[in-house]
C-alpha cells in the first residue's frame, strides 16, 4: 500500500479484473436475451444490450457519474453536482473523496461504477423485446439513464444519497439500485409498448437455448466481478461475497429447474440458466452482509418465487417479454428484504432479523424498494409515453412481421438456415416492388449491378 | 386427386395456414425454398454496408394434396390469403396425383387424404 | 500483506480472479462436450455439466469440503470431519490452518476448491454422453461428489492426506486427484451404460464444431486459474505455472493436429481443440514443477499418447462417447508421471529424473495414479450398478431416439434448423395419440387452447 | 512488495489476469473471423486464429522471446540476441532486467509478450479468409513471427529498440508494433493471395453475425488485459488505460453505427461490432497516455476513418477479405498519430499537440508507423511470394468451391443446416467415384464398413 | 414411371430407408417439412414451462422415382416400415411422371432412374 | 405444362441458374434436399478422425415449371450445365402440370408461368 495515497496493489488489481467482468456481463446480457427470441429478431435484441456499451460508455463518463457519485447538490442526497463533469478531478492516482473504495484509485471507482451503469438499462430491454424502433430506444436509454439511474445511484450508493445515509438501507452490489431499478422499469415498458403481434397466439420459442446458456455462463463469472469487486478491495468481505454468490446462484439453478420439473413433469434447461440469473439477482444487495448457509436460503427463494412470479405473468396478459419484472423485479426485491432478514454485522452493515437485530434494517430495506420502485415505474412511464406521442417508440406491424433483423439493422443473423447451407445464398431481404415495378427508393439507389444469376 | 403446390411469401404463410383451417383444409405440408423469379432483393454486405441486389429470395412452398372437387375452392382461398398485390406473390400449380394411401391405416384414394 | 493475519491482498486478488475463471471452466466444459453430440442432445450435454454447478455448489459448501479439507479423521489421512460443515470456521479473514495458501482467507481457499469440486464430475458425463436419464444422473453425480470426490481430494491435496503426506505424490493442480479420477470414473461409466443405439452403425458426429472451439477457448482461458491459481498467490510458482500451461497446451495441440493430419491426411480443427485440452490436461499436476521447455516435451506427449489412446478406444467396442478416458485419463496419467520425470526442486517440490532425483518421485507419482485410479473405478462402478438395477440409469430406447433433449427435458435446442428460419415455426414435440384418439396423459392437463391455425 | 526482487504481488496479480485476458481475445478474434466468413469456410477461418496459438505459442518460448527482448545484438537497437533462447535466464522470481514490468517477475512479462505475439499474426488471416492452403499458412505464420513481429517488436517496445530509444516514438501496448503492422503484411497478403472465385459477383455475407458479436465481446474484455496490462503494474496508469480503453471502443461502436446509419439507412449490427474493434485498436498505442475526453475523440476518429477506408476499399478490386486494412491498418496508424496529438505527460511519456507539446512527439509517431508499415508490406510480401512459387499458398478452384472446412481440414462446422436437423444425417464429404467407379484412393484405404442404409 | 411421396415420422425414416435398400431401392431423396394433420404437437413456452399445443410437426418427405411396375411393391414397403399405428403416420403419394434424365449419360426412361 | 425437378450437385447450382437465366428462364425453385443413390460420401469421425462411408448426400433440388414447348430446352440446358461425368450428377424428371396460378394476378394457364 501506498503509505501517502493509500493506494493498495492488489486492491487496484482485483477492482480492475472485477470491472472487466462487469463489462463482460452486458454481452452476456445480450447472449442470455438473444437465444430467448425469434431467429429473426437475434440480432435486434443483442444490439439492444451491445450498443449500449456505446451509448451509456460515453453518457456515464461525460455526466452520468459526476451525477450519480459528484458531490451532492444541496445536501439534499438527491443528485451529484457536475464537480466531475468529463472527469475532471477524477484522479487516477487518488481515491474517490467520497470514501468508497478507499485503496484504488477514484477513476478505478469511475470504471467500476462505469460498467454498473451501463447493464442496468440493458436489463430492461427484455421488457419491450421483438418490437422497439431503434432510434426513439436509443434516445430511451440515453434518457432513463441520466433521469432514472443515475439518481438513483447516488441515493442508494452514494454515502451521502438519501437512502444510504438517512433511511440506511443496505445494498451491496445493486439489488434496490439495479434490479429493482430495472423491473419497476420493465413493467411500466411492458405497459407503454403493449404486447406483441401474436401473444398468446403463436408460440415464442427461444430459438437457440445454447445461446441462453452461453449467456448464463457469461453471467455468472461476471457476477463475481459485480458482487465481490463491489467490496472494492481484495479483502475478507470480497472473499465472502463471492462464495454467497455462487452459492445462491447455485441453489437457485436449482430450485428453479426443480420447480420446473414439479409443475410441467420435466426438468427444464432454460429454467435452470434463468433460476441461476435469479438467484445471482437476489444475493447482488446481499452478498457483502450474508454468510453461505443463508445464501442458500436466499438463492432457494430466489428460484421459487421467481418461478412463481413467471408463472403468473404469463397468466396475465401483460407480454414483459423475456420476464425481467419476475426475474429482477422480483429477485431484487426477495434480496433487498432477505438482507434485511440476513445480514450480520460482521463485514460491516447490522445484524438484521436472524441476527438479532429485530425488523429494523428490514423495514429500511423496504423503505429503500419502496422508494426505488414507483419512481422508476412512472419516469419510465413518462419517458416511455412521451417518446411514443413525439416519435413512436414501436415498430409497424409489417417490421414487426419481417423482424427487427431486417427491419430495424437491414441484416440477418444466420445463412445457415433453410436452405442456406446447402446452397450458400444468404436470405436476401425482398424489395418491396408494385405490380409497376414501382421499388422502395431507399434502398434502389445504392443497388449495385445484380449477383447471383450473372456470377462468373 | 390433385397436388396443388403454392409457392407464397413466408410472411403470409400464417394467413393462408389459417385461412385453409377455417375452411376446414386441415393436412398440409410446408418446405423453406428460395426462389427466383421477377422480384429482387437486397443484401447489406460488408461492414460498410453496400447493398447487393441479388435474385434469389426466402419464399414457402405450401403443399396439399386434396379430392379432385376442392381443387379450385383450395386455389382460390390460397390466391386470397396469399396476396398482397406486389410483385413476388408467387404461384399456385396444380398436378395430377393418382394414388394417395394414409400409412396408418392403410386406407387408399380420396379417403386417405 | 497484513501483518497479523498474513492475509496479502495481491494473493487474494489473484485467487479470487482465478476461482472466477475456474467457474467458467465448466460452461465451458458444457460447450466442448455439447458440440460434440447430436443436435437432438446438445441440451440434454450441456445440463449435465451446467447443473452440477448448481448441485455441487451447494453440496460442497454444506458437507464436501469439510470432508476433503477438514481436520483428518484419527490421523488416517483418509477424510476430512465435520468440523468445516456447513461452512462453520471457514474463516473470511484468518488464512487455511491446514497451511495451503497461507496468505489468503480461508473462505478463498474454500471457495477455489469449490470450482475444482465442481469441474470434477462434470468431466465424466462425456463418457455416457446422450443416454443418461437425468433423475439418476443428478443421484450420480451427487453421491460420487461425496464418496469419490472428497475423500481423494483429502487424499491428494490435503497435507494430511495419506498421499500428499505418506507417499509424498506431487499434484499441483489435480491430475490424479482431477483427472486420472474422472478418467477412471468414465471408464467405469462407459462399461456400466453400456453403448449408445446405433454405436459404430450411425455417424454420431459434432454438431456444432464452432461450439468445440468455443469451449476449447473457454477451458484454456480458465485454466490459467486452474493451474497458476493452485500456487495460492500471485508468486513465481503462479507465473511459471501460466507459463508451462499455455506452452503444454499449445504444444499438445499442435501434435495432435499433426498425428491427424499424418494419419488421416487432413488437420484436423477438432483434433487440434482435443489436443489443446489434453496438453491442459496433462500439464496440470506438474505445472507447480516443471520448467517451460519441459512443458513442451509434456505437452507433446500428451497430444501424441491421447490421440493414440483415443484412436485405439475407437477400434473396440467400448462407447466412451467423447473419450473422456482417452483425453483425461491417459492425459492425467501422463502427466502425473511426467512430473516425476521433469519436476525440479525450484518452486518446491523435490528434483525428478531428468534432474538428478533419480525415479523416486516418478514411482510415489506411480503409487499415487495406481491407488486413485482403482478406487474410483470401483466406487463409480458399484455407485452406478447400485443405481442401474434402483431406478435404472439409462433412458429407453425411445427416448433416446428421440434425444435427451425432448425426452429429459421437454426443450428443443434450436429453432432455425429445417423448415424452422424461414417459417418461424417451432419443432414441437409431437404428442402420442394412439387411433382412438387417446393422448399422452402428463402433457395434456396444462395444454392451453391451442395456437397456430388459429393465431389472429 | 518484495523488499530484495522488488516484486509486487498485487501487480503480479494483475499482469497474470491480464495475460489470461490477452489469450482469450484469440479464440475471440476466431470467433469474429469465424462469422464474417461463409458457412464452409467457418472451420478454416476459426483454425487460422487457434492454431496460431499453438504454433507461436512454441515458438516465442523458444526463441522468439529472446529476438524480441533479449540483450541487444550490437546496440544496433534492430534486435535481440539468444540469451533467452529457450527462456533461459527467464527468471519466476526477479524482473525483466531490461527495465519494463520492474515489479513482476520477468517470465510473467514473458507470458504477457507470448499472447501479443500470437494475436499479431492471427489478425493478418481476415486478409486472406477462404482461400489459404493450411501447410503454407502454417509456415506462412510461423516465418512472419520471427522475420517480422519478433523484430518489429524489438524496435518499439524493447527499451533498446531504436523506435522507442532513438525515435522516441510511443506506442503503449502495440498500436505500430501490432496493429499496423498487422495491417500492412495483411495489405501484401491480399495482393499476393488475389481475389476469392466469385469476388464482387457473388454475396459473401457473414454466415453468423451472432458469432461476431460474441468475438466483439470477447475482443472487448480481453483488450483491457491487452492495454491495462501494458502498464504491467496495478497502477494509475493502468487503471487510466483501462477507463480509456472502453472510452474510446464506446465511442467508435457508435460513430461507425452513425456513418451505417446515414449511408445505408440502418444502423449496422455489424458495423457497431466492428466499430467497437477499430476503437479498441486505435486506443491501444495511446492507451497509456491520453485522457478520458481525449479517448472520445480517439474513438470517433476511430469509428469514422476506419468505416470510410472499409468503404473505400469495398469499391476497389482488392479482396483484403475481412477488412484488416482497414480496420487495424487505418485505425492502428490513427491511434499512433492521435497518441502524438493528444499524449500528456502525466503518466510518463511527453507532451502532444493539444498540451503545449507541439508536434514533435506526432512527428516521432509518424516515424515510427513510416519505417513499420513498409518494412512489415515488404516481408510480407516476399514472404508470400516465396511460398507461393515453392508450395503454392492459395487452394485450388475446387477447394475453394467446397470451402475450406472439407478441403483443408476434412471436417463440416454444423449438422443442423438444411436437412440435417430434422433428420439427423451429417452432410457428408462426397467422394469423387468417375463413371468408371474409381474412387478418390486416398480416403479409400481407411474406409469402414458402411453404414446408413444398413444401420440396425 | 412415377414419383411416390411419403410423409413419415422423422424417427421412422431410418427404417423406411433401410427397409426400402433391403429391397433394392436405393434411390431416393430426403427433405425435412412442417405437416399439419390431425396429429398435434406440444411446445413448451417461456422460462416456467407453460405448456401449448401447436398443429404444425415436423416431418421428412421421401421422394423417389420408379418404374411402374415396381410402384405397388415400394408404397407397401414404406407402409409397412413408416407405420406406427397411431395418428400422425403420415401419407404416401403417387404422381406420374412423364420422363427422367440422368445428368451423368443422358440416359432417358426407366434406364435413368 | 410441366414441372422439371432436377436433383442436382450444390456445387453446380450456380452454373445452372447462370445456364438457365442466360437463355430467359428465370422463375425457378431451389430446395436442399439429401439424396441417396450410387455414390458415396465419407464421413470423419471422432477426435481421431476416423473416416465413415455414407450413402445420404447434400443434393440440391431445382424445381420449374414451363411451357410444353420448352420442356426440351430446360432440360437440356440442366443436363449441360450440371453435368461432371462423374457418379452423382443427379437426375431430371419432367412431371404434368393440369394449372398454374400467378397470385398476384389471379392469371391462370401458360401466361401464369
Ligand atoms: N391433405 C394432405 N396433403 C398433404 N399432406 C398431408 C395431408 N394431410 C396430412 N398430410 C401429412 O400427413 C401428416 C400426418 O397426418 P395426420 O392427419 O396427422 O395423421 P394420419 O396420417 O395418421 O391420419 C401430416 O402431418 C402432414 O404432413
Ligand atoms: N416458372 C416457375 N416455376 C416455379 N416457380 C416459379 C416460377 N416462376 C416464379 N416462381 C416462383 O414464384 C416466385 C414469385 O415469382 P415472381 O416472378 O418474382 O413474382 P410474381 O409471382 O408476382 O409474378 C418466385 O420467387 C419463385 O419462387
Ligand atoms: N430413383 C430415384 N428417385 C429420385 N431421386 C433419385 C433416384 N435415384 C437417384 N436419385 C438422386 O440422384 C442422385 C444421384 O444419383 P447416383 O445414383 O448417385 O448418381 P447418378 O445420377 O450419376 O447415377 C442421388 O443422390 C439422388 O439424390
Amino acid at each position: 500500500m501506498d503509505p501517502v495515497s493509500g493506494i493498495n496493489t492488489g486492491d487496484t488489481a482485483w477492482v480492475l479484473a472485477a470491472s472487466a467482468l462487469v463489462l463482460f456481463m452486458t454481452p452476456g446480457l445480450a447472449f442470455f436475451y438473444g437465444g430467448f427470441v425469434r431467429n429473426k429478431n437475434v440480432l435486434g435484441t443483442i444490439m439492444q444490450s451491445f450498443i449500449v456499451i456505446g451509448l451509456v460508455g460515453i453518457i456515464w463518463v461525460v455526466v452520468g457519474y459526476s451525477l450519480a457519485f459528484g458531490p451532492d447538490v444541496r445536501d439534499w442526497g438527491v443528485i451529484g453536482n457536475l464537480h466531475y463533469f468529463g472527469l475532471r478531478h477524477v484522479s487516477a492516482f487518488e481515491p474517490y473523496p467520497g470514501g468508497l473504495f478507499p485503496t484504488v484509485p477514484h477513476e478505478a471507482f469511475m470504471g467500476f461504477q462505469l460498467m454498473f451503469a451501463i447493464i442496468t438499462p440493458a436489463l430492461i430491454t427484455g421488457a419491450f423485446a421483438e418490437r422497439a424502433k431503434f432510434g426513439p430506444f436509443l434516445i430511451f436509454m440515453a434518457l432513463w439513464s441520466l433521469l432514472v439511474y443515475a439518481p438513483v445511484a447516488h441515493w442508494v450508493f452514494d454515502a451521502d444519497g438519501f437512502i444510504a445515509a438517512n433511511i440506511k438501507g443496505l445494498d451491496f452490489a445493486g439489488g434496490t439500485a439495479i434490479h429493482v431499478n430495472a423491473g419497476a422499469a420493465a413493467l411500466a415498458a411492458a405497459f407503454v409498448f403493449g404486447r406483441r403481434k401474436g401473444f398468446k397466439q403463436e408460440p415464442m420459442e427461444p430459438h437457440d437455448v445454447t445461446m441462453i446458456v452461453l449467456g448464463t455462463g457469461i453471467l455468472w463469472f461476471g457476477w463475481f466481478g459485480f458482487n465481490a469487486g463491489s467490496a472494492g478491495a481484495a479483502n475478507g468481505q470480497a472473499v465472502n461475497a463471492f462464495v454467497v454468490t455462487t452459492t445462491a446462484a447455485s441453489t437457485a439453478a436449482m430450485a428453479w429447474m426443480a420447480m420446473s420439473w414439479w409443475i410441467t413433469g420435466k426438468p427444464s434447461v432454460v429454467g435452470a440458466a434463468a433460476g441461476a440469473v435469479a438467484g445471482l439477482v437476489a444475493i447482488t444487495p446481499a452478498s457483502g452482509f450474508v454468510q453461505p448457509m443463508e445464501a442458500i436460503a436466499i438463492g432457494a427463494g430466489a428460484g421459487v418465487f421467481c418461478f412463481l412470479a413467471v408463472q403468473w405473468r404469463a397468466k396475465t396478459s401483460i407480454d414483459d417479454s423475456l420476464d425481467v419484472v419476475g426475474v429482477h423485479g422480483i429477485g431484487g426485491m426477495w434480496g433487498a428484504l432477505a438482507t434485511g432478514i440476513f445480514c450480520v454485522a460482521l463485514f460491516g452493515g447490522n445484524d438484521g432479523l436472524t441476527h438479532g437485530g429485530g425488523i429494523d434494517q428490514l423495514w429500511r430495506q423496504a423503505l429503500g424498494v419502496a422508494i426505488v420502485a414507483p419512481y422508476s415505474f412512472i419516469m419510465t412511464f413518462v419517458i416511455l409515453k412521451a417518446l411514443d406521442l413525439t416519435m413512436g417508440i414501436r415498430v409497424n406491424e409489417e417490421d414487426e412481421v419481417s423482424g427487427l433483423d431486417v427491419s430495424q439493422h437491414g441484416e440477418r443473423a444466420y445463412i445457415f438456415g433453410g436452405s442456406g447451407p446447402v446452397l450458400g445464398i444468404p436470405e436476401a431481404i425482398p424489395v418491396h416492388t408494385d405490380a409497376h415495378g414501382h421499388t422502395d427508393t431507399a434502398a434502389e439507389h445504392m443497388v449495385r449491378p445484380e449477383v447471383g444469376a450473372k456470377s462468373h | 386427386m390433385k397436388k396443388i403446390e403454392a409457392i407464397i411469401r413466408p410472411e403470409k404463410l400464417d394467413d393462408v395456414k389459417t385461412a385453409l383451417s377455417d375452411k376446414g383444409y386441415i393436412g398440409l405440408n410446408i418446405v423453406g425454398v428460395t426462389g427466383r423469379g421477377v422480384q429482387k432483393g437486397i443484401v447489406h454486405a460488408g461492414r460498410a454496408g453496400q447493398a447487393y441486389s441479388v435474385d434469389m429470395l426466402p419464399k414457402v412452398k405450401l403443399e396439399t394434396v386434396v379430392i379432385d372437387k376442392n381443387v379450385d375452392e383450395v386455389v382460390s382461398i390460397i390466391q386470397q390469403a396469399a396476396w398482397t398485390g406486389n410483385i413476388g406473390d408467387g404461384k399456385i400449380f396444380v398436378m395430377p396425383v393418382e394414388e394417395a394411401i394414409r400409412v396408418r391405416t392403410g386406407e387408399r384414394g380420396d379417403i386417405a387424404v
